[in-house]
C-alpha cells in the first residue's frame, strides 16, 4: 500500500462516526450546554481534524495493519531481549470481554471478586516461580518497575535513615538501560561494571566499588548477552554486607521458570514482564506490566494497594507502612493480569518448565547455527548462553563495510524483525537474537537461512545490501536530516506542513 | 529434563527433533545447556501452581472468574475521577484488535511502517485538538506525563520547586510526588473555598525564584472550571516558571486549548478518546509542547516524525532526536524511557480521525447538557446539592450530602442494591468536603438513567 | 432528491462534491438520473421504518434486543439433532473475523490468493478426513448436499428414484425432497424397531432398476450407528445404485470412513467443526468422491485446484472444470451455484489444522465417553430408559419417556425452568417413538453438567 | 508471504489444539469408550491430518488472510453485480455476541425473541421497502431464494392443477445464471429473452411466448446492465394475463430503495440479498441470505416457518397450507438478519433513500468517465443507467490484442478487484462495475486511474499486461492444463501428492 498520511484523506462534510446526541426533553430543560461558558474558555476555532468516513478511515488503519511485522507474522526471533513469544489467541478472546472491558477502577471491592482474584491467584503463583513473599502488578512496563524499586530502595534507606549516605546504584552495562535511567530519575548516582574477558560482570571490581554509600546493586541475570553469571550469590553477598538491597531485572527470565530462583541468588526484589515471559501480546509497545515481587521486609514499601485474601473475600489492602504512593494510576493493567493468570494456568507446572527448556534448546541450537555463518563473531566466553545470544557482525564489517544497520533494512525484504541492539555498542556490529519457545526448529531454520544469505550477499553483492530495503512497504530513508536538524524534523503533520509545505508556497 | 510434552504452545515436542537438536549443539541433554547455574541455586521442586488446563477448561475457568464482576455495562455508573466510562465507537475496538498491532513491539522504520505512521498520525490528530506542533509517543498515564512535565520544566529553569493546586486529583498526585522526589519539590496551593479554582493570593505567596512550574488542571478533578488561567500564566512568566496544564482531551470540542490561555507544556489522559476503561488498565498519559528545540530537548518519550524516502513521493517515519533518550544515553539521558501504552494513542489517534472536529464538537456539547441535566434533577432533591462549588463544570461535579445525614458511604451501598454505582466517594481525598461524591456525567448517560438516579436517591434520601 | 445526509456511511455529502459529479455528468439532478423509472412506478411516500440510530444508540438497541435471548452459553443445553454445540477454539474465531476474509467475495486467483488457498486446503484437509480425493465448494448445508448427491447419482445413473431410510433428519428430508422435485422420487425404507438399522428386507423389496442411489446416515438423525454399511452397498452395487453416506465428520476421529464400506458419495455437515451455531446460521454442507472424471463431471460446485505459476516453485489455485457449472452454463450447467457458505469451510479448514489426527481421535474418543456416561447416568432413572435402540450410539441418543406419564413437552418446560434445555421433543417427527427425546452429549458437557440433568429428572419424574 | 501449503508445515508430535478431556470418574465409569464401537466401524487408520503448533497454524492463516483482497482493503468497486458495499464493523461486533452465536435452532422460542422480534422488524421493513405482504429469511444466498421461488411457482400451479401445464419459465440473459439454473433444477423448460438494440428485453418477443405453458417469469431489474426496464409493468401483465407468476431478482435493488418498489412492478415475489443491498458482509462466499418476500396470495407456499406476532411474542408461524417444505435448514442465517436489521436502523427512511440515490450518483459520474477512456465502448443506450455499469473492452481487443481477462490480472497490481461478467459473454469483453454508495469521489477516481493506466498500458507496452500480474501474491498462471484436464487437476493434496509427487518417484 502507498497509504496517504491521514490528514491528506480529509473530504469536507464526510464523517467517521456520530457520537450520542443529547434528548430533545434535556435540551429543551438545559439548553444548549455550552452557553453556560465564559467566553475565553469556549473554544473559538475547531481543531483542524480530518473529516473521513468510516469507510475511509477503516480502510486506512487496516492497511497500516498490514504495515506492521507483528510476532504473529513472522519467525519473531530478531527481537532479543524482548522475548516475542506466542501470545494465545484465546487469551485475546478472554479479555475482550465487557466483564473486565468495562470495569471502573474505583467500582465497590464486592463488584470485582472476579479480577481481583485472578490478581491475586497471578502473585501466588509468581512468587512460586520467584520464591518472593508479594507481588504488586501496578507498573505498567519494566522500566516502571525498575523504577517503582529505585523508589523503593530510597524509601528504605531512608526509613532507617540512611537516605542521604546511600546515594550509589551499581548496574551493569549489559543490562536494559532503564536500570540506570529509572535509578538516576531517582536521584542516585550511577556506577556501570563491565564484563570481564568471560562476559561476567567483574566480581572484584563490584567488592572495590561496595561501600556505605551504596543504595542497590540491579542486575539482570541472565544478562542481555544471554550469559548467566554463576556467581551472583556472591555479588549479592557483597552488596548485602555493604548494607545495599539487591534487586533482580528478570526481564531475561525465560529460560529461568521453574529452574532457578530469585530468592535463592540472595536478591530482595525482582520484576517479570508479564508483556514477556508470560505472553501477553506487546501491542505496539504497551501497555505492559511489570510485576514487583519483594521479600517480607520490604512489603511495606511497596506501591499501595496489593490485593489480599480476607476469609473468602477479596480485598484491596492499602496498609502499607512506608509506601512509595504510587506509580501508576490504580492497580495495573488488568486485562495483562487476567493474559498472564490463563497463560500460566494454560501451561501449569510441567508446561512452565518446558518453556524454559525449549526456550534454552532453541537457542542454543541457534547459537550453534548463527556462529557458523561468514562474518559473525560471538563475544566472550565460548558457550553458557541460556535464552538469548548477543552476536556481532564485526568480522563481517571489517571484510566488507556492511553494518549491522544495513542487515537491519536487507532484513525487513525477508520478512523479519532483525534488532541490533541497545547503545552503547559494547559489543561491535551487534545484534541479539532470543528465539524463546514458540518456534519451531524448521522456524529456525529460516531465520538462519535468511542471515546467510545476506551474509553471503555481503561478499558477493554488497550493494544490494546497502540499498535495501526492496520489498518493504517504503523503500530506504537516505538522509536522517528529518530526524537530528531542528529546521526539518516535523513531530506532526502540522509542524510538517509549516516547514515544508507551506513555506515553499 | 521434564517429560515429554505435548502442548500447542510448544512446537518442538517430538523427541526425534528434540534430539536432532540437541546433536546439532554438541550436547547429550538440555540439562547440559544449564550447566552454568550452579546446584545450590537449582530449584528442584515442582512449582506449587494448578495442573494444565486445556483451551476448553481455560475459557470456562477464566469464564467463571470474570462471572463475578458486574461491569458497568450491566448497571448505571457515575464513576469518573480520571478513568471514564465514554462511547467507543466499533472502528476503534477493530484496530486495537488487529493481530499486527497487538502482536508487534519495537520493530524498526521498515519492517513496522504502519506502526510508526499510526503512531505519527496519533501525535499530528491530537496536535490539532491541542493547537500545538509537538506530541509525544505516550507516556503511561496522565499522573506520569504530569510528572515529566514537571521534571522537563525542572531542568528548563533549573529551579527546583513546583507549584500544584490542592484540587488536583489524589491519585494523580501521589505519582506526581514520587516520580518528582528527591528533585523537585511539589507545593500545593490553597483554593477558593467558593469556586474551587486557585486561590491567586497563595499562589502569588508561594511563588519565587524556586518555583520551576505551576501545574493545574482544566477540567479540575471536581469536574469545575479553571477560569482564570490567563491569569495564572502570567504569574508564573513573572516569576520566570513554565504553566503546565494538565487536560482531559474530550472537553476539547467545545473549551479552548490551554495553548491559549498561556500553557507552555500540556498534558492529559488518552483513555477516553475510545480506550475501554479496563479497571484503570487503559489509562495513558501524553505531553504536548511548542516547536522548540529547547522543550524538544527535555522530552524523555520517543517522538516520531516524518521523511521522504528515497522514492519520490513517499513518506517514512522515524525517531527525531533519538540521542535524548535514556535508550542512546542510559542514565546520561532524559529521564527513562521504556514499553509506555502506544496501543492507547493508536486507539486514541483512530478515535480522533472518526469524530473529525464536528464529533468532537457534538460531544463535548453533548456532555455539558447531560451533567448540567444531571445536575438540575439532582438538585430538585432536598438536602442534597449538586454543585458544591459554585463554577461552570465539564462531565463531572460534586454532590454535598452533608445534610443528609447519612454518609457517602452509606448511600453508595443503597445505590448499589439498586444497580447504580454512586459517585467516587471523597470524604477521604477532601475531608474538607465533608460527606461529597464526585459524580460523573458523559455522552453515555441516558435522560432515563439520570432519572433513575435522582428518583433512587430521592426514595432514599 | 432528498435532503442532504450526513452520515457515516455515506462519503459523498458535501453539496459541493455532489454539485461537481452532477456537473461532470452533465445533469442538473439526481432526479435526472432516474428518469428511465416512470412515475407510476415511483414511490413517493417516506418509508415508515424508524428513524436512524447513532452507533451508540444502535448498540443499545441490539444489545437489548439479544438481552432477551438466552443462549446455550447460559444453560445446559442438550441439543442437537443436526446443529450441535461444540468447543470452538479460538484461532477459529480470529481468522473467521479477519476483515480480509470476512469483506472478500468472489475476486481472481490472483487479488484473491489467500482464499483460494485457504478453500483448497478445506478440501484437503476435509479430504484425510474422509479418505477421498474430491471435496467440494461447500453446499449451504448437509440437506442440500445430500440432495444434490442425490441428484448427482440420478444423473450418473439416469435413474429417477432414491431410497432413504425413515429415521432421516426430517429437517433434511424435507429439503432432500424440494430439492429432488420434481426430477427424482424418494422413498422412504422402514427401520428396524429393535435398533433403529434399516430394515435389509425392505430396502431389497425397494430397490430396483429405477433405482439411483441409496442414502443412508452414520451416525444417524437418532444417534445410533448404521453397522450394516458394507450391506447396504453391496446391495445398491447389485442394482447398479450409487451408495451415499451421510456423515457428521467430527465422528471420524473415532469412526471410520464411509469410504471404507462402500461409500461413492459421502456428504455431511461442516458446522460442528469449528463453527458456532448461530440459532442455524452455521450450517454448511459437503459433497466428497472419488477423482473420477464422471463423478466430478456432476458436480455443481466450484471445485478448487492447484497448480504451478510462472515462478518455479510457486502453486497457485484456480476453479477445475468450470465448464460444468451454471455460473458457465446457466440452466445447461450442473444444478446451480452461487454464493455458499465459504466461511464455513474456511473455518472448518482451520479447525482441522488445529486439532490434527491426535485432535480428532481424542475427540471423538471423549463424545463417545460423556454420551455413554450420561446414558448410563439416566438409565439410572427409573421409568425411562436413554437407549431406545439396542446400539452404539455417538453423540445423540434417543430417551425414552413413555413410562413416565409425561410428555417431552412437560418434562423440557420443568428442566427450561432449572437452567437446562432438555432434548428435542421427537413426538411429532416419529410419532412411533411416542414421548420420546433426543439428547445430545458433546465434549462440553462436564461430568456436572449430566449429573445435574440426571439430578433434576429424577426430582421431577 | 510465499506461505507453502498447510500439509508442508507438518511436524510430527506438534499440536494446534487440545480438545476437552474426559474427567477421570467418567473413565473409570464407561471405560475408553471407543471399545464399544463394532471393529469394522472403528477407525483404523489416522487421518493424515497435519500436525502443527498453534502458533504456526495461526501465521499461516493470518498471512493468507493478508493475502486477500477483501473489500475493506481496496476502493471495491470492480466486482459490479456484487453490491460491494461497505459492512459497518459495529455489526460484526454485534453478532459476535454469545446471545447469537450460541443459540440453538431448537430451543424454546421464549428463550429467542430478541432475535425472533430482530426477524419479525426486518420483515416488516422489508415489506415496506417492496411492497410485498410476507418475507421469509430462510435462503442462503440469492441462488437459493431463486430456487425457493421457482418451488413455490411450482406448488402454486400444482395446488391450482396446473402443474404439469405449465412447464416453461421465462427470464432474460442478462439476468444472473441462477434465474435460469434453479428453474432448471425444479425441472422447468427455460426460455431466455435477449435485449433489444437498446438493451431491454424484447417485450414483442415476451407477447409471443407466453401461453398456457407459461408457469413463470424471472427477470432482474435493473438488469447486470444497469439498464432499468420502463415497461417492467407492461411486461408483468403479459405474463399474468397468460397466468404466469412474476418473480422479480431483487439482486440489483441498490439503486431503488424508497424509489420504487416491487409491488408497483407488478410482481407477486421478490427477492433481496442482504448481503448485497442491506451490506452484511460477503464472506469469501457466504452465508449470505436471500430474504424472499410475497404477495398474500402466495403466502401458504412460503417455506416454513416465517414468524409472526402474537400479542407481545412472536412465534414460528408453521401454518402454510402450500408450504414447499425447506429449501435451507431451521430459520435462515440469523446472523446476517441481525446485520441487516442494524444496517437498517442505522440509516432511517432517509438514510436508505440517499444510499440509493448516492449509488445513482457514484454510478453515473463513473460511467460518464470510463466511457471516456480509450478502447472502452458502452453496448446499448446511450445514459439510463442505474446503480451500475457493464462495459466492453472490444474496441481495446481489436486494437490491441488483449482481452478483459488480461485486464483483470493487471488490476491486480493495482491492488483492485476487476470482475469480467458472467458468461455468455453476450457484451464482448465484458466488465462491470458497481461503485455502490461507499465509496467517494475521490476513491473512483483512483480506481478510473487505474483503468486509464492500463488502457494506456495496452496501446503502448502491452507485454506489461500479458505477462501481468507482477506485485500480486502470485505469479501468472501460464497453463489451464491443471484446472481443464483430468490427468493433471487435482481438487485436493493427497490427489496432487499422488499426480504429481509421489508419480514422480
Amino acid at each position: 500500500w502507498n497509504e496517504p498520511v491521514i490528514f491528506e484523506l480529509h473530504q469536507k462534510g464526510e464523517r467517521g462516526v456520530v457520537p450520542p446526541k443529547t434528548e430533545e426533553e434535556i435540551a429543551s430543560t438545559v439548553g444548549d450546554g455550552i452557553s453556560k461558558l465564559p467566553g475565553h474558555l469556549k473554544r473559538s476555532r475547531a481543531p483542524e481534524l480530518p473529516e473521513i468516513s468510516q469507510n475511509r478511515v477503516l480502510r486506512h488503519y487496516l492497511r497500516l495493519s498490514q504495515e506492521t511485522l507483528g510476532a504473529a507474522f513472522n519467525v519473531e526471533i530478531g527481537q532479543g531481549t524482548c522475548t516475542m513469544k506466542y501470545s494465545p489467541v484465546v487469551n485475546e478472546k478472554l479479555v475482550a470481554s465487557e466483564k473486565l472491558r468495562s470495569l471502573h477502577p474505583k467500582q465497590a471491592e464486592e463488584t470485582v471478586q472476579g479480577t481481583l482474584k485472578a490478581t491475586y491467584e497471578l502473585d501466588l503463583y509468581l512468587r512460586e516461580i520467584s520464591g518472593m513473599d508479594y507481588f504488586s502488578f501496578q507498573p505498567g512496563s519494566g522500566t516502571q518497575a525498575l523504577f517503582a524499586m529505585a523508589s523503593m530502595v530510597r524509601a528504605y534507606h531512608e526509613a532507617n535513615g540512611e537516605g542521604e549516605q546511600r546515594d550509589e546504584i551499581i548496574t551493569t552495562i549489559f543490562s536494559h538501560p532503564s536500570q540506570a535511567a529509572t535509578a538516576a530519575v531517582k536521584g542516585y548516582k550511577i556506577i556501570t561494571l563491565y564484563p570481564d574477558e568471560n562476559g561476567f560482570p567483574d566480581l572484584e571490581r563490584l567488592k572495590d566499588t561496595v561501600s556505605e554509600r551504596t543504595a542497590g546493586f540491579v542486575v539482570a541475570n541472565p544478562e542481555d548477552t544471554g550469559i548467566y553469571n554463576s556467581r551472583i550469590k556472591e555479588f549479592t553477598k557483597v552488596v548485602h554486607d555493604a548494607g545495599g538491597i539487591c534487586y533482580y531485572d528478570q526481564a531475561n527470565a525465560n529460560g529461568l521458570l521453574g529452574i532457578t530462583r530469585a530468592k535463592e541468588a540472595g536478591f530482595d526484589m525482582c520484576f517479570f514482564n508479564l508483556h514477556k515471559t508470560f505472553s501477553t501480546p506487546h501491542a505496539c509497545g504497551g501497555p505492559g506490566s511489570g510485576a514487583i515481587g519483594v521479600v517480607e521486609k520490604l512489603k511495606p514499601y511497596l506501591p499501595k494497594p496489593i490485593i489480599k485474601k480476607q476469609g473468602e473475600k477479596y480485598v484491596l489492602n492499602t496498609d502499607l507502612e512506608h509506601c512509595i504512593g504510587k506509580v501508576r494510576s490504580y492497580y495495573g493493567v488488568a486485562q495483562n493480569i487476567i493474559r498472564a493468570y490463563a497463560w500460566i494456568r494454560s501451561l501449569g507446572p510441567d508446561g512452565l518448565k518446558a518453556v524454559a527448556e525449549t526456550a534454552v534448546l532453541n537457542n542454543n541450537y541457534l547459537y550453534s547455527k548463527i556462529k557458523e555463518i561468514k562474518g559473525v563473531d560471538v563475544p566472550y566466553a565460548e558457550g553458557g548462553r541460556l535464552e538469548q545470544v548477543r552476536y556481532s557482525w564485526e568480522p563481517l564489517y571489517q571484510d566488507t563495510g556492511i553494518t549491522t544497520e544495513d542487515i537491519s533494512r536487507r532484513m525487513a525484504d525477508f520478512a523479519h524483525q532483525y534488532w541490533t541492539s541497545h547503545h552503547p555498542y559494547v559489543v561491535p556490529q551487534p545484534f541479539t537474537l532470543e528465539p524463546t519457545e514458540s518456534y519451531s526448529k524448521e522456524d529456525l531454520d529460516e531465520y538462519i537461512g535468511s542471515l546467510s544469505h545476506i551474509s553471503n550477499e555481503a561478499y558477493t553483492s554488497p550493494e544490494v545490501i546497502r540499498t535495501a530495503p526492496h520489498c518493504s512497504s517504503i523503500h530506504k530513508i537516505t538522509t536522517d536530516k528529518y530526524f537530528e536538524d531542528p529546521e526539518h524534523w516535523a513531530i506532526t503533520w502540522r509542524a510538517y506542513l509549516k516547514k515544508h509545505v507551506n513555506a515553499k508556497v | 529434563m521434564t517429560k515429554a510434552i505435548t502442548h500447542p504452545y510448544l512446537p518442538n515436542t517430538n523427541p526425534e527433533i528434540k534430539a536432532q537438536m540437541l546433536k546439532e549443539i554438541g550436547v547429550e541433554s538440555i540439562e547440559e545447556l544449564y550447566q552454568t547455574i550452579p546446584e545450590e541455586l537449582r530449584y528442584t521442586g515442582k512449582l506449587n501452581i494448578p495442573e494444565a488446563l486445556n483451551e476448553f477448561e481455560l475459557k470456562r475457568e477464566v469464564g467463571n472468574l470474570l462471572q463475578k464482576n458486574k461491569g458497568t455495562n450491566e448497571v448505571i455508573s457515575f464513576l469518573g475521577g480520571g478513568c471514564w466510562q465514554h462511547f467507543i465507537p466499533a472502528v476503534c475496538d477493530e484496530i486495537a484488535s488487529r493481530a499486527e498491532f497487538v502482536t508487534a513491539y519495537a520493530g524498526d522504520e521498515y519492517e513496522d511502517h504502519g506502526r510508526f505512521q499510526v503512531l505519527f498520525e496519533y501525535q499530528s490528530l491530537l496536535a490539532e485538538l491541542l493547537c500545538v506542533d509537538v506530541v509525544n509517543v505516550p507516556t503511561f498515564d496522565w499522573g506520569q506525563a504530569a510528572a515529566t512535565a514537571i521534571r522537563m520544566a525542572s531542568r528548563l529553569t533549573t529551579k527546583k520547586e513546583a507549584l500544584v493546586p490542592k484540587t488536583v486529583a489524589p491519585e494523580r498526585l501521589k505519582i506526581i510526588e514520587n516520580y518528582c522526589s528527591p528533585d523537585v519539590e511539589i507545593k500545593l496551593i490553597n483554593y477558593q473555598e467558593a469556586t474551587g479554582e486557585l486561590d491567586l493570593t497563595d499562589l502569588k505567596n508561594n511563588i519565587s525564584e524556586q518555583t520551576a512550574a505551576i501545574y493545574f488542571e482544566n477540567p479540575s478533578y471536581l469536574g469545575f472550571l479553571e477560569t482564570q488561567g490567563e491569569e495564572i500564566s502570567r504569574i508564573a512568566k513573572e516569576s520566570g516558571a513554565i504553566t503546565i496544564v494538565g487536560v482531559d482531551p474530550i472537553s476539547l470540542g467545545v473549551l479552548e486549548s490551554p495553548v491559549q490561555y498561556g500553557a507552555d507544556i500540556i498534558c492529559g489522559e488518552l483513555q477516553p478518546l475510545g480506550n475501554p476503561m479496563n479497571y484503570g488498565g487503559g489509562q495513558s498519559g501524553f505531553i504536548a509542547t511548542r516547536d522548540e528545540m529547547e522543550y524538544i530537548s527535555e522530552f524523555p518519550s520517543r517522538l516520531f516524525g516524518i521523511t521522504p524516502t528515497s522514492q519520490e513521493g513517499e513518506y517514512g517515519f522515524g525517531d527525531v532526536f533519538y540521542d535524548r533518550t535514556s535508550f542512546a544515553k542510559r542514565e546520561n539521558g532524559k529521564e527513562s524511557v521504556g514499553t509506555q501504552t502506544s496501543m492507547c494513542a493508536i486507539t486514541a489517534g483512530v478515535y480522533l480521525a472518526l469524530m473529525g472536529p464536528e464529533g468532537m464538537a457534538e460531544l463535548g456539547q453533548t456532555i455539558m447538557q447531560r451533567s448540567q441535566y444531571a445536575m438540575k434533577k439532582l438538585n430538585e432533591i432536598e438536602k442534597i446539592s449538586p454543585s458544591y462549588f459554585n463554577n461552570v463544570n465539564f462531565k463531572e461535579f460534586v454532590v454535598d450530602f452533608n445534610e443528609t445525614g447519612k454518609t457517602v458511604e452509606e448511600i453508595n451501598q443503597y445505590l448499589l442494591s439498586k444497580g447504580i454505582y454512586g459517585g467516587i466517594d471523597l470524604s477521604e481525598e477532601f475531608p474538607e468536603l465533608g460527606q461529597s461524591a464526585l459524580f460523573c456525567v458523559t455522552e453515555v448517560h441516558s435522560k432515563a438513567d439520570i432519572d433513575t438516579l435522582a428518583k433512587e436517591l430521592r426514595s432514599y434520601l
